[in-house]
C-alpha cells in the first residue's frame, strides 16, 4: 500500500516539475521548487531513506528557498525571453528520453532484493557495523567511518563552494562589514515591524538550535548527523536574520566566527584523520583513538560529525550573508 | 505489475529530462540553475530507488526487531552528502549569476552573448 | 476494554482529522478569491492537524513518540496561524482587496 | 485508519498543488506551499506509524520547525522589493548609478 502512495507522490512530483519549467515567473518557479522538495523528501522517506529525507527537509524547506529568493532579489523575477530553439531542444530531449527509457527495461525491478547493488559491499556494511563500529545507525557508520574519505572530500567541496561564493559576492562593493553605518536604508531591518511573526520567530529560534544539536549528537542512534544538523543550525540563524535583520545577526555571530567555523570544521576532520596516522594506523582509521577499537570508532565519528556540522553551518550561513549583504550594498 | 516495478525509473527519466530541457532550452540563467537542480534531484531519486528492498526498513537498527531486513545504506550515504553539496554548488551558481547581472545588466543568455560580441 | 475505548476514540479523531484536512483542500481549491481560500486553508489546517496528531498520540501511548508528537502539535499550532497572518498582511499591503471577488485577477503574479 | 488519513492527506496535497499551479496571484501560490508544508508534517507523522518506525518522527518535527522560514523569507522578499521599488521611484538617478556599480567601496 505504501508503494501506491509512493507512486501517487511520484506523479505529483512530475506534475510539479512540469509546472516549474513551464512558468515564466521565476518567483513562482521557486515556490514550486519548495513543493518539489517536500514531495521528494516524502518519497525518500517512503523509500526507507530517513537520513536522506531529513537532509532534504533541513536544506530544502528553508535554506534553498531563501537562497533562490535572495538571488531573485538581486536579478529579476521574470524570464523575459522564454525558450530558444524550442523544437531542436525538444527533439534532443525526446530522443535522449527514449534512449534512457529503453535502458530502464534492463534495470532490476523495484525493490528486488537480488539486484546487483545489494550484492556488493552493502551486506558487508550491514553485517559488520555492529561488530566494528557498534552504533545503531548504519548510514552514519558508513558515512563517518567506512567511507570517511568520501565524506572528507564532500566536506571540502562544501567548503570550497563557500569560499567561491564569498569571493564572488564580497568583492568591490563591500560586504556588510565595510558599509558605512550612515548609509543604511530600510531594507536591512528584516521583519522588525511585523510584531507577530517576530515574536513567534524569536520563540522558535532556540528550539531549532536545540533540535539541530539533538540531530547532531543523536545521529548515531537515529536519523541525523553533521550535514543535517549544520543545515538546521544555519536555518535557525537565517530565521533570526529574517525577523531581526542582518546587522543584529552579524552582531551575534560575526563573519569572522563563521569563517573560523568553516575552516575549523574542515581542519578538525582532517586533523582526526592525521591523528590516526600519528597514533600508528591509517589516515581516518579511528580504531586507534580510544582504549579499544570500538571506543575509538565512537570518538572518531563524534569528532568528524562535529567537524562536518561546523563546516556546513559556517558555509551555509556565510553564503546567506553574502547574498543578503549584496542586496543592500 | 511487472511494468509497475519500473515506474520509479520512468519518473526518474522524466524528471531528468525535464531538468535537461530547462538547462538547454531556457534562456534565463536562473531558470537554467533551477533546471539543474531538478536534474540533480532526479539523480538522487534514482539512487534512493535503487537502495530500497521490498519489505525492508531504514538501515537504523531498532532494538527488539526480529530478523530485520534493511534497505541498502550505501546509496543513502552518497545522496545524503550530495544534497548538501548540491545546495552549496547551486549557491555558487547563483553567485555567478548575480555577478553577471551586475556586470551585464541582464540574466538572459543571448543578450549576454550579444553584449560580448560588441 | 480500556484499549478498545482508546482505539475507538483515536480512530474517530483520525477520521475526523482526515475529513477536516480534505475539506480544507477542497476549500483552498474552490473558493472564489485569495482571502476566502486562505480562510478555508488555515482554519482547517490547524483543526485537522490537532485531530490527526491527537489521534496518533492516543495510538502511540506514553512514550518518546508522544512527546515528539506533542512538540510537533505545539509548533504547528504556533507557526501555522502566524504564517497565515503574515501572508494575509503581505497580500493586503500589496493592495489585494478582501471584498472584491475578482480583484485578485488584476494582480496576477505581479 | 492510518490509511484513510494518509489518503485524505494525499488528495489534499494534490488539491494544494493544483492551487499552486493555477495561481492566480503569487499569494495563492505561497498559501498552497504553506498548506503543503503542514500536510507534509501530518503525512510524515502518520507514515512513521504506518511503517512501524515511530522513531522517525524527527522528520515531522524538522518540518514543523523549519517550514515557517520559507513563508517568512517570502514575506521579507515582498517587503524588500516594495522598499526597493519605492527607492527607485524616489531617486531614479541614484539607483541607476548604483546599479552600474560606479562608485567603489
Amino acid at each position: 500500500m505504501t508503494i501506491v502512495f509512493g507512486i501517487f507522490l511520484l506523479t505529483l512530483l512530475v506534475i510539479t516539475a512540469l509546472g516549474i519549467v513551464h512558468t515564466r515567473n521565476l518567483f513562482v518557479a521557486v515556490m514550486l521548487l519548495g513543493i518539489f522538495s517536500l514531495l521528494i523528501a516524502l518519497n525518500f522517506f517512503i523509500l526507507d531513506a530517513a537520513d536522506v529525507a531529513l537532509t532534504e527537509a533541513a536544506v530544502g524547506a528553508g535554506i534553498s528557498t531563501v537562497l533562490f529568493l535572495g538571488a531573485l532579489a538581486l536579478t529579476s523575477e521574470r524570464e523575459r525571453l522564454g525558450t530558444r530553439h524550442r523544437w531542436l531542444s525538444l527533439a534532443v530531449v525526446a530522443s535522449a528520453t527514449l534512449v534512457v527509457l529503453y535502458a530502464t527495461f534492463d534495470k532490476p525491478r523495484f525493490g528486488d532484493p537480488n539486484a546487483p547493488v545489494h550484492q556488493h559491499v552493502a551486506p558487508w556494511y550491514l553485517e559488520k557495523t555492529p561488530e566494528y563500529v557498534d552504533i545503531p545507525n548504519v548510514v552514519t557508520a558508513v558515512l563517518g567511518s567506512f567511507r570517511g574519505y568520501d565524506t572528507l572530500g564532500e566536506v571540502f567541496v562544501v567548503f570550497t563552494a563557500g569560499i567561491g561564493v564569498l569571493f564572488l559576492l564580497s568583492s568591490r562593493r563591500g560586504g556588510a562589514n565595510h558599509r558605512p553605518p550612515g548609509e543604511r536604508d530600510a531594507s536591512g531591518i528584516g521583519l522588525r515591524e511585523h510584531v507577530i511573526p517576530r515574536v513567534v520567530g524569536r520563540l522558535l529560534v532556540p528550539f531549532i538550535l536545540l533540535f539541530g544539536l539533538y540531530v547532531q549528537f543523536h545521529g548515531e542512534y537515529g536519523p541525523g548527523g553533521g550535514f543535517q544538523a549544520g543545515a538546521l543550525i544555519a536555518a535557525a540563524f537565517i530565521l533570526y536574520a529574517l525577523i531581526e535583520g542582518e546587522d543584529r545577526t552579524l552582531a551575534a555571530v560575526p563573519q569572522r566566527w563563521l569563517n573560523a567555523l568553516m575552516v575549523g570544521g574542515a581542519l578538525l576532520y582532517g586533523g582526526v584523520g592525521l591523528a590516526g596516522i600519528v597514533l600508528g594506523s591509517n589516515f581516518l582509521d579511528y580504531s586507534v583513538l580510544g582504549a579499544d577499537p570500538v571506543a575509538g570508532q565512537h570518538l572518531g565519528i563524534i569528532l568528524i560529525e562535529a567537524g562536518v556540522g561546523m563546516t556546513v553551518t559556517g558555509t551555509l550561513l556565510s553564503i546567506f550573508h553574502a547574498f543578503a549583504a549584496r542586496d543592500r550594498a | 505489475m511487472e511494468l509497475l516495478g519500473l515506474y520509479h525509473y520512468w519518473v526518474f527519466v522524466v524528471l531528468l529530462m525535464i531538468g535537461f530541457y530547462a538547462v538547454v532550452a531556457k534562456v534565463n540563467l536562473i531558470k537554467k540553475l533551477i533546471g539543474l537542480s531538478l536534474f540533480q534531484s532526479a539523480v538522487f531519486l534514482l539512487y534512493i530507488t535503487m537502495s530500497k528492498v521490498s519489505g525492508g526498513t531504514a538501515p537504523i537498527v531498532l532494538p527488539g526487531m526480529v530478523d530485520p531486513l534493511y534497505s541498502n545504506p550505501l546509496p543513502q550515504v552518497l545522496i545524503l552528502t550530495a544534497i548538501v553539496v548540491g545546495i552549496s554548488t547551486t549557491a555558487l551558481g547563483l553567485g555567478i549569476v548575480v555577478r553577471i547581472k551586475e556586470e551585464y545588466g541582464t540574466t538572459e543568455e543571448h543578450e549576454i552573448q550579444e553584449i560580448d560580441r560588441r | 476494554m480500556m484499549d478498545l475505548i482508546l482505539d475507538v476514540v483515536s480512530w474517530a479523531l483520525l477520521s475526523a482529522g482526515g475529513v477536516f484536512v480534505l475539506i480544507g483542500g477542497i476549500g483552498a481549491l474552490r473558493m472564489p478569491n485569495l482571502y476566502t481560500r486562505m480562510h478555508a486553508a488555515s482554519v482547517t489546517d490547524t483543526m485537522g492537524a490537532v485531530l490527526v496528531l491527537t489521534g496518533v498520540m492516543l495510538q502511540a501511548g506514553l512514550s518518546l513518540a508522544t512527546i515528539k508528537l506533542a512538540a510537533i502539535l505545539l509548533f504547528l499550532l504556533v507557526t501555522s496561524p502566524t504564517a497565515s497572518y503574515a501572508l494575509a498582511s503581505a497580500a493586503l499591503l500589496a493592495g489585494i482587496k478582501p471584498d472584491a471577488g475578482h480583484a485578485a485577477d488584476e494582480a496576477t503574479d505581479s | 485508519m492510518y490509511y484513510a488519513v494518509t489518503i485524505a492527506t494525499l488528495i489534499t496535497m494534490a488539491l494544494a498543488l493544483t492551487r499552486a499551479l493555477l495561481g492566480p496571484t503569487v499569494y495563492d501560490r505561497v498559501l498552497a506551499v504553506n498548506m503543503f508544508g503542514t500536510k507534509t508534517v501530518l503525512l510524515f507523522s502518520v507514515i512513521a506509524f504506518l511503517a512501524g518506525r515511530p522513531d522517525f518522527l524527527d522528520l515531522a518535527l524538522a518540518y514543523a520547525l523549519i517550514n515557517f522560514i520559507g513563508v517568512l523569507a517570502v514575506l521579507e522578499f515582498f517587503r524588500s522589493r516594495a522598499a526597493r521599488r519605492a527607492d527607485e521611484k524616489r531617486e531614479p538617478e541614484r539607483s541607476v548609478a548604483a546599479r552600474h556599480g560606479g562608485k567603489p567601496g
